[in-house]
């Protein structure tokens, strides 16, 4: 119950908001930070009562919805997920916080990223295959007006992209949804959606495993984005608002990744070991490519965009080296991306706001004009770049170590991921914040004031922290990771594409009824 | 006695003559005449088959035809002439305002 | 008093907060206090645990500390945890004497600059990452630390952020050097593979047992290793940002270009002797980079007017020295020239940075001579370390690089020993060349420009500087025994018993079924006479005098002679080219890495994937337009149409 | 026998259909199908359905027609099909698919009906087709159709009341 | 002279169709006593369509044949007839204002509405294909009229004109095959020809499929699936913009039930025949409703096309043919007949006379103008889209469940595909009044009933969207 009332007080938040008087931008804006700021307050109970111990649910709060169709409204938390979500109550406050300077309709705006937040917070905790393609679609929307009303010139070509591309993988993920709902019914004669339930429950010949898989592998791959399905995502970068950016980069891409964590690997074990040499191929690719064209980026955000496909293409590869060092590896870096790709979007956001333009070769030696954005800059940079100590480091090391147990080649390729990143983000920097100071209108540009630094100390601390001592932070995945090792074990599955023997009847299963033929 | 075959074929041809007609003619009254072609080849296979099954729904169907294309006719007529009070054609062709 | 290791890279990080932070409130003398002060407060810790090491039994001399668990996943464990043993306590010892020197003397050597504060916190930054690179337990805090040194490079080459040519030698120094740490992460990660650990001392003691002999693994893991020392110590083939690096302020070239970061590959190789003593091959390949390191930059060394360039070549070429002798087993030999070499080149460095100085940033020695009246102390200092490094009795360089040259001959075979002998005398005439350019002869200097000596709190730091580089070599007097402090004090380190690991590595090949060698010639040892060694001593230092000597009768006797001989030489152009290798690089990686992404970005993403996406769409749209033009307003078309459908199904159904 | 009867009447009435179809003048075409109603008229003797004939008499070719030949004359429709007519030739590729399409449903129709193995009717119950049997079939069984059929015929009237009244409002 | 025994009449099980037809008549003549306002025509109208409401549960017992088993009342009707009295409603709420705006001052409107639903309702209790084709008819004849009602506009006269001739011309294959199926199988029963089929009693295979053929010409055209579709585009741009409403909802769906009827319920047996003919249907109807709603400028002409295409996913419902298939119809048809009329309100509410507002540009900026229309708008479109919260995606899921379950995974997978095209022109409308700035002023008729449709409209959305539990029930019965 109070993991629902985390989840909906953003979107309860936004109802307030609209008995606002539009005149009252103060109050509005209060109001909405206010709400987001609670909510991460709140969500940090969930990490202060969770149970490190267990791979089970944590928080679980499970009643019928459909009955007709055993569909639960069914939330829970695991070790995978719990991060995910405090860091998206994170990023809703800081995209509030960042939002301040929004000027048109800022009533809506607040409104849309209130209800953005539940969207997200609803993925990372939905257990019912139809709660989750729910919470899945709803938050397109919101986004989708983010980017269309408050973005750049080309914004509604942006938004419609990022909708339609994203809706085509989504609805392909509810075919496969419907399928495996009528396979568990096939089988157990129990109509249901739980997630839980059919985890346990599923047991699909390889040949299916493989459709199936492909079906949520579009949706999720498309969400990452994976290398051949990654261009909407610098149109939606570029032209988005610069809170939309921090999102859009901190959390909706991870709903990809949590996608193959929660569904691809426990669902389809089997097929997700087959599709290995493929999506390891196109991580290698993403990771590479994305950095190459990263390089050569013209536009900041653009550049920042393209580094993401990179940057997560990294995060891929660990989810399916199915070890431990990988998926934690993978778990953490999902968590190092949104912080720092999400305060470099703040960055460019704040030198935006400043001069109106992104191009890379409009600034330079911005640093002795705002020497506080450069220390800022710097550090998020290496950050991004990988740098030991910083909290980029950890979570690369370990997904290319886990990579490393698969494969020599893939680690080989991949690890090079790490020459480009210095490549791509120092080339930048250096011309962003060094060199000659030769543009006049930088040279007036105030430094960064007290609400933008707030907005970025925060995540520079946390950088920190994850770099030096991540230890909290990698035992809070342990025990779902261990679990979900087992689980994407090839030893764990016969050939024929039986999942595992841990069949525990009647766990999971209240609330699903039969329907009547 | 007449073999089925021979009503169902004649009512095949004229059914056919009536979508050529609906199909070749602009004229808006003509193209109902042509409707009014085809319902009139279907009473005959209805009619056929109740000779053959010895049923009266055939007939009763027919029958219904009958108010049907009575019904159709009047207001398909009122419409034309509602029609021609704002444009003083029957061409089918002239009238394409609403397209693509 | 050992447990107080972990302070020691603490207070410069403190000292670097400060001075970053709230350098600018507490002004330009706080700063330089605190920095130094840091420092030296790391130095006086260092020499306090080194107090506790001597006090230890020697076979018990290594102490563990974990401070805490960095991070944890699976069976890997990741400490925060140091290692004291003789060979960091060495690194540290270098680390932080030659690093509080250096830091002395940028009091006085920056003190025109406004961001001063940043140097510093630049610089302590340093001093803490090297620390933790030299310190660390496991491979995996090394790297913490040894990319820390890389990024406070790359700040610090590019201190002068609006310098472009700065920005881009800092750019390069970090990207080169990721390249390298690209091999060292993937050595790490087969070390874990095969170990199940990253901790220095357990992978040492497991190695024998776990690696075979001359085996696939091992001389994988020893190449990647050895690639990232590449980049870090500016080898052959990734030697080329140390030149350019040289656009830092020159303490920063003394410090980390000369005296401790660039020596890092020397000190990872040397620490993981017992791995790369299972590995023949990468030996082969260490000394004969190391080698060839040594007589090419050398060579580029000779024809090169920067001042601080030449320094960066002959940094380059030492370096090589010292692989050479890792490269031969001689670890010893390496880390002792490392040690010297510090001493030497950090005076050498200081020096040139006192001449630029009192020239007001003047760097071509082609627009100095004369200067030794003007800088007195300077030229001494200088000249003094200049010998040390041309290998002249009996300073320091003499002795350490006498040794490596005796090992790659006795332990090596002679083209390395030529390799060696020939670099010498090379790096003894342009060393002298620099020498003569710039301190003797007709002054060259641009009349506006009024030399002058550097204030004492530059020239002290020479002065200790130059007494080191002059007397270190006392550290390790040959031919006497037990006269070799430095061999005795790092003996528990490189003692490897290459019987035992021969023997396991047989059983191990017996168990997979494998054929195992003949390995019994490789315990052989050759013994070699003192006549020989004394031999090659004398050989050694008639090579350097008679560089010496040609560089005398070059630049001082006939200072004409060199351009009429040189001009329009191919082979001069070449090597004042050096050797075109940036160009080749340039060329070969560079130019196509950003032309291919131009492409990928132009045509493969916003033609082709993209061009994909958008082309669905498009074509979605071309036949939206064609479901349009069917809806042609006539009735009659649609009557058509119901016909030809209903054609259709007939056709479908029967 | 009653081939002989039924080939003549379905050849008329065909070509009646034909001339419907084929007649310049709309006209022509209402007389061409009041000849056609009275062929079938003959047909649906033929098939004993008197009532449905009677009322083919009546209704069809009475009231219907009667109706199609007012509004024709109300409209003073006449010969401005011929332009029309004539214009078909700009567009003879779809006169020539209307004409194959038209044949290919023929064929398949007249294929479909001659496979049929209906070729002789059941013997008939005497009272077949009479008005009694229709309209008592009428008044039982198809009482609601007949019914619903009153609403039919009310909404025409209304609508064409409504659609046809002249006064614009 | 014998007498005809008097027939059984089962006045309960015709009461809906009775008591609407009464006061269908009713408001006929009362329409004669008035002047000019009409507004207690409506009153009673609504009246009528509550009590047909009520009056249908009036039948226990289910089903219930009578009339010698042509004519049903079960559960699949009554939801029918359900849903057939909320979209009467609807309309007729909806055509108070915009007949007052657009100066239709016919009486008669209201009773051929309330006629059209009697029709509507027969269509779908009818299990006797002279019935369904008297069904049929009512329904047809009525939109013909209503479509043409604004006499003095041309649009509308040639709307009705098309739809008129083409319908005229569906209604010959309707019956053509309505009488091949009687000749092939002997009765124009649907449970009579089902058991037929059954034990192969069937006089001749061919003349059978080409009576379905017809039969799915026939239907085809009435629900506007491809290629059959063509008038649909025009007569609903030209038809008064209730009508529009009305017609893509209640005829349609009464035409569907009477679909489903006859190719599920009585021609079970040979359904790999007509299930691959519906299939082709589906699939052009998705495509060439998406592709065509692509191109549109007009908004009354892009929801035509949408609604070209939800048929054909509707049709998807009727290829399952299972209890699923049943259920999932059901449930689609309600909840597109709330996002339906919802987005037509909407459309309603932003015209005025002279100026209807049509064109999708004309809705630039409405979102900052109207901020609540605008989001209603959206939320209709949306749910047209299928997007979750809303009544428009658990339809869709429910048919997409209800062919997978089937096996009928391709044909989902296309479907998906053109959902994901049709959130394109969806999205298009939004863009239009969320993206861009406002053009021109806005003189929405924020009339009260006006506003009450839309109401019920988001709440229907909304209540099917996120709680559909109940609906879902009661539709599985």
């Amino acid at each position: 119950m109070f993991l629902t009332l985390v989840t909906f007080l953003p979107l309860v938040a936004a109802g307030i908001l609209a008995f606002i008087p539009k005149e009252n931008e103060e109050t509005i804006k209060q109001t909405a930070l206010a709400f987001a700021v609670a909510d991460f307050l709140l969500s940090l109970q969930l990490w202060a009562d969770f149970d490190l111990t267990t791979h089970k649910m944590q928080f679980e709060f499970n009643v019928p919805w459909i009955e007709t169709w055993g569909i639960n409204y069914h939330v829970g938390i695991d070790g995978i997920s719990l991060l995910l979500y405090i860091m998206t109550t994170f990023l809703t406050a800081i995209s509030i916080l960042a939002s301040w300077e929004v000027k048109k309709y800022i009533k809506e705006y607040m409104m849309a990223m209130l209800a953005l937040g539940t969207g997200m917070l609803g993925v990372f905790v939905a257990l019912d295959f139809f709660l989750f393609y729910f919470f899945w679609e709803f938050q397109l929307v919101p986004m989708y007006i983010i980017i269309g009303v408050w973005g750049g010139p080309r914004r509604i070509y942006a938004a419609v992209k990022f909708f339609l591309y994203t809706a085509v993988g989504s609805l392909l993920m509810l075919v496969a949804i419907i399928w495996i709902y009528f396979i568990v019914q096939d089988k157990t004669g129990v109509y249901t959606t739980d997630l839980m339930y059919i985890t346990q429950r599923l047991d699909i010949p390889l040949s299916t495993q493989k459709w199936l898989f492909m079906a949520f592998f579009m949706a999720f791959a498309i969400k990452v984005p994976m290398f051949p399905f990654h261009t909407w995502l610098p149109d939606a970068h570029v032209e988005a608002p610069t809170a939309g950016s921090v999102i859009l980069a901190g959390v909706l891409l991870k709903m990809g990744t949590y996608g193959f964590l929660r569904f691809n690997l426990p669902l389809f074990p089997h097929a997700s070991n087959e599709f290995l040499p493929l999506i390891a191929a196109l991580s290698i690719i993403g990771i590479i490519y994305g950095a190459l064209v990263s390089m050569v980026q013209e536009d900041l955000k653009k550049l920042i965009a393209y580094s993401s496909v990179s940057h997560l293409g990294f995060v891929m590869l660990g989810i399916f080296a199915f070890n431990h060092y990988g998926l934690e590896g993978a778990l953490l870096q999902n968590l190092n991306h949104g912080l720092s790709t999400g305060a470099l979007f703040l960055i460019v956001g704040m030198i935006y706001d400043r001069r109106h333009t992104r191009l890379i070769k409009e600034f330079g030696g911005l640093s002795k004009q705002m020497p506080k954005y450069a220390i800022c800059f710097m550090i998020i940079t290496f950050s991004s770049i990988g740098l030991p100590g910083l909290n980029g480091f950890v979570g690369e090391f370990l997904v290319l170590l886990g990579i490393f147990q698969v494969n020599l080649m893939y680690a080989a390729l991949a690890t090079s991921g790490v020459i480009f990143a210095a490549c791509y983000m120092l080339w930048m920097f250096q011309r962003v914040m060094f060199q000659e100071l030769k543009n006049p209108e930088n040279m007036k540009l105030p430094d960064l004031n007290f609400r933008e630094l707030v907005l970025l100390v925060p995540i520079i601390v946390l950088c920190f922290w994850i770099g030096l001592y991540p230890q909290p932070v990698i035992k809070t995945f342990d025990a779902s990771v261990a679990h979900l090792v087992d689980q994407v074990n090839p030893k764990n599955f016969a050939p024929g594409g039986a999942v595992h023997a841990e069949l525990k009847p009647g766990h999971a299963a209240n609330g699903k009824s039969e329907v009547k033929e | 006695m007449i073999p089925l075959s021979h009503y169902l074929v004649l009512s095949a041809m004229l059914f056919s003559i009536g979508v050529l007609g609906v199909l070749v003619r602009r004229n808006a009254i003509v193209v109902f005449m042509c409707v009014e072609i085809m319902l009139n080849a279907v009473n005959i296979s209805l009619i056929g088959f109740d000779n053959y099954t010895d049923q009266v729904n055939g007939q009763i169907f027919s029958f219904m035809v009958m108010c049907v294309a009575a019904a159709e006719v009047s207001v398909g007529l009122a419409i034309v002439i509602a029609l021609f009070r704002n444009k003083p054609t029957v061409n089918l062709d002239e009238f394409n305002l609403m397209r693509w | 008093m050992l447990s107080l290791a972990w302070l020691v890279p603490v207070f410069p990080l403190i000292g670097s907060i400060v001075t970053g932070f709230f350098g600018l409130r507490i002004g330009k003398d706080a700063v330089g206090k605190v920095a130094c002060g840091s420092v030296a407060l790391s130095f006086m810790t260092t020499l306090i645990i080194l107090a506790g090491l001597v006090m230890l039994p020697e076979e018990h001399r290594i102490y563990e500390q974990v401070v805490f668990t960095w991070f944890a996943s699976g069976d890997l464990v990741v400490d925060f945890g140091y290692q004291i043993d003789p060979l960091s306590m060495v690194m540290m010892m270098v680390v932080t004497g030659v690093g509080l020197i250096i830091h002395i003397y940028s009091i006085g050597y920056m003190h025109e600059e406004y961001s001063y504060y940043r140097f510093f916190a630049y610089m302590n930054l340093f001093m803490c990452s090297m620390l933790l690179l030299v310190m660390g337990n496991n491979f995996l805090l090394m790297f913490i630390g040894w990319e820390g040194v890389g990024m406070c490079s790359y700040f610090l080459i590019g201190y002068y952020f609006e310098k472009k040519s700065a920005c881009d030698a800092g750019t390069k120094a970090f990207v080169v050097n990721r390249v390298g740490d690209f091999a060292f992460l993937l050595g790490i990660m087969y070390i874990f593979k095969e170990f199940k650990t990253i901790d220095f001392t357990s992978v040492f003691a497991a190695a024998p047992n776990t690696l075979i002999y001359g085996g696939e693994a091992v001389t994988l893991i020893t190449l990647f290793l050895f690639i990232g020392a590449t980049g870090k110590s500016a080898q052959i083939p990734l030697y080329t940002w140390l030149p350019d690096a040289m656009e830092g302020p020159t303490p920063v070239s003394a410090l980390i270009h000369a005296a401790t970061m660039v020596t890092a590959g020397v000190y990872m190789v040397a620490r993981c002797n017992a791995l790369f003593m299972l590995a023949p091959m990468s030996m082969m390949t260490v000394a004969f980079i190391g080698g060839g390191t040594a007589i090419f930059a050398a060579t580029i060394g000779m024809a090169q007017n920067d001042i601080k360039r030449v320094l960066a070549y002959s940094t380059v070429s030492q370096i090589g020295y010292m692989f050479l002798a890792c490269g031969v087993g001689a670890f010893t030999a390496g880390i002792f020239h490392l040690v010297t070499h510090a001493f030497f080149k950090a005076c050498l460095f200081l020096g040139s940075g006192s001449v630029i100085h009192g020239l007001h940033g003047e760097q071509d020695i082609r627009k100095m001579g004369g200067l030794k009246k003007y800088q007195p102390v300077t030229y001494l200092t200088f000249l003094i370390s200049t010998l040390a490094i041309a290998g002249i009795f009996p300073l320091s360089g003499f002795f350490s690089k006498d040794e490596i040259l005796f090992h790659s001959l006795v332990d090596g075979n002679m083209i390395l020993w030529g390799m060696g002998v020939s670099g010498a005398f090379i790096t003894a005439f342009y060393m002298f060349r620099l020498v003569f350019l710039t301190f003797h002869g007709e002054s060259r200097v641009d009349p506006h420009v009024h030399p002058h000596e550097s204030p004492k709190v530059m020239t002290l730091p020479l002065v200790v500087l130059a007494g080191l580089a002059a007397a270190g070599g006392l550290l390790g007097i040959p031919l006497i025994k037990g006269a070799h402090l430095l061999h005795h004090w790092l003996e528990p380190v490189f003692s490897f018993d290459m019987k035992a690991a021969l023997d396991a590595s047989a059983q191990m090949m017996i168990k997979e079924g494998h054929h195992v060698p003949a390995w019994s010639h490789l315990l052989e040892k050759e013994e070699h006479g003192l006549a020989m060694e004394i031999g090659l001593m004398l050989l050694s230092l008639v090579i350097a005098l008679s560089g010496i000597t040609a560089a005398y009768f070059f630049y001082i006797k006939y200072p004409t002679l060199p351009d009429r001989i040189m001009q329009g030489q191919w082979g001069y152009e070449l090597v004042k080219n050096k050797y075109q290798v940036d160009e080749f690089y340039d060329a070969t990686i560079v130019n196509p890495a950003i032309e291919g992404s131009f492409f990928l970005w132009k045509t493969c993403d916003a033609q082709g994937v993209d061009g994909a996406v958008n082309g669905v769409a498009k074509t979605i749209a071309w036949f939206s337009d064609q479901a349009r033009a069917f809806q042609s307003g006539f009735v009659r078309n649609y009557a058509l149409f119901m016909v030809v459908g209903f054609i259709g199904f007939l056709i479908v159904v029967f | 026998m009653e081939l002989l009867i039924f080939y003549p009447i379905a050849f008329v009435s065909i070509v009646a259909a034909l001339l419907v179809v084929f007649n310049k003048s709309p006209i022509g075409s209402a007389v061409s199908l009041i000849g056609m109603m009275l062929c079938l008229a003959g047909i649906f003797v033929m098939q004993k359905a008197h009532f449905i004939a009677i009322l083919q008499v009546l209704i069809y070719a009475g009231a219907i027609m009667v109706l199609f030949m007012f509004v024709i004359m109300l409209l003073n429709l006449k010969g401005d099909d011929t332009a029309a007519w004539a214009a078909r030739d700009k567009n003879k590729l779809l006169s020539v698919l209307t004409g194959v399409l038209v044949v290919g449903v023929l064929y398949k129709i007249v294929d479909i009906a001659t496979r049929t193995e209906l070729n002789s009717p059941a013997p008939l119950t005497d009272n077949f087709g009479t008005v009694a049997e229709v309209g008592k079939a009428l008044f039982t069984d198809y009482v609601l159709p007949f019914e619903v059929a009153s609403i039919l015929l009310l909404v025409a009237m209304v609508g064409a009341l409504v659609l046809a009244k002249s006064k614009v409002d | 002279m014998d007498l005809i025994p008097a027939p059984s009449i089962d006045l309960i099980s015709l009461a809906p169709a009775l008591v609407l037809s009464v006061f269908g008549m009713g408001v006929l003549i009362l329409d004669l006593f008035i002047g000019k306002d009409k507004s207690i025509l409506v009153f009673i109208s609504l009246l009528g369509l509550f009590l047909t409401t009520v009056v249908t549960f009036a039948k226990g017992g289910l089903p219930v044949y009578s009339f010698q088993g042509s004519y049903v009342v079960d559960h699949f009707s009554i939801f029918f007839i359900f849903i057939f009295a909320i979209s009467s409603a609807l309309a007729i709420m909806l055509s108070v204002n915009y007949n007052r705006q657009e100066n239709i001052k016919v009486g008669e409107y209201y009773s051929l509405i309330l006629f059209c639903t009697v029709g509507m309702i027969i269509l779908a209790s009818s299990t006797d294909l002279i019935m369904i084709f008297l069904g049929i008819e009512i329904v047809s004849i009525c939109l013909y009229i209503l479509a043409g009602i604004r006499r003095n506009d041309a649009r509308s006269n040639e709307a009705a004109l098309k739809y008129f001739l083409l319908g005229a011309f569906a209604t010959g294959f309707l019956l053509y095959g309505m009488a091949l199926l009687y000749g092939a199988t002997g009765s124009t029963q649907l449970m009579k020809i089902a058991l037929a089929l059954k034990t192969g009693k069937v006089v001749s295979k061919p003349l059978l499929l080409m009576g379905a053929v017809l039969l799915i010409i026939g239907f085809g055209f009435k629900v506007a699936s491809v290629p059959f579709h063509m008038w649909a585009p025009d007569v609903y741009q030209g038809a008064p913009t209730p009508i529009t409403a009305f017609m893509s909802v209640g005829p349609k769906a009464a035409v569907l039930a009477s679909f489903f009827r006859v190719f599920v319920h009585a021609m079970p047996d040979m359904a790999e025949s007509w299930i691959l003919v519906l299939s082709i249907v589906a699939v052009l109807s998705m495509f060439v409703g998406n592709l065509g709603a692509i191109a549109q400028t007009n908004i009354k002409r892009l929801l035509a096309y949408s609604s070209v295409s939800h048929i054909g996913y509707i049709l998807i419902a009727l290829i399952a043919k299972n209890s699923l298939g049943s259920a999932s119809l059901l449930f689609y048809l309600l909840a597109y007949a709330f996002t339906t009329f919802g987005a037509f309100a909407i459309v309603i509410i932003l015209g005025r006379r002279g100026d209807e507002k049509l064109e999708i540009d004309s809705y630039s900026g409405l979102a900052y103008r109207h901020p609540v229309l605008a989001l209603c708008m959206a939320i209709f479109l949306m749910s047209l889209g299928g997007l979750p919260p809303l009544a428009g995606f658990v339809g869709k899921f429910y048919i997409f469940s209800a062919a997978i379950k089937e096996g009928h995974v391709p044909l989902v997978v296309i479907a998906v595909l053109n959902t994901a095209v049709s959130f394109y022109y969806y999205l298009k409308v939004i863009v239009y009044m969320y993206m861009r700035e406002p053009a021109g002023e806005f003189h929405p008729t924020l009339a009260p009933l006006s506003l009450l449709v839309v109401a019920i409209a988001v709440f229907g959305t909304l209540q099917l969207g996120i709680f559909p539990g109940p609906i879902i029930s009661l539709a599985q019965q």
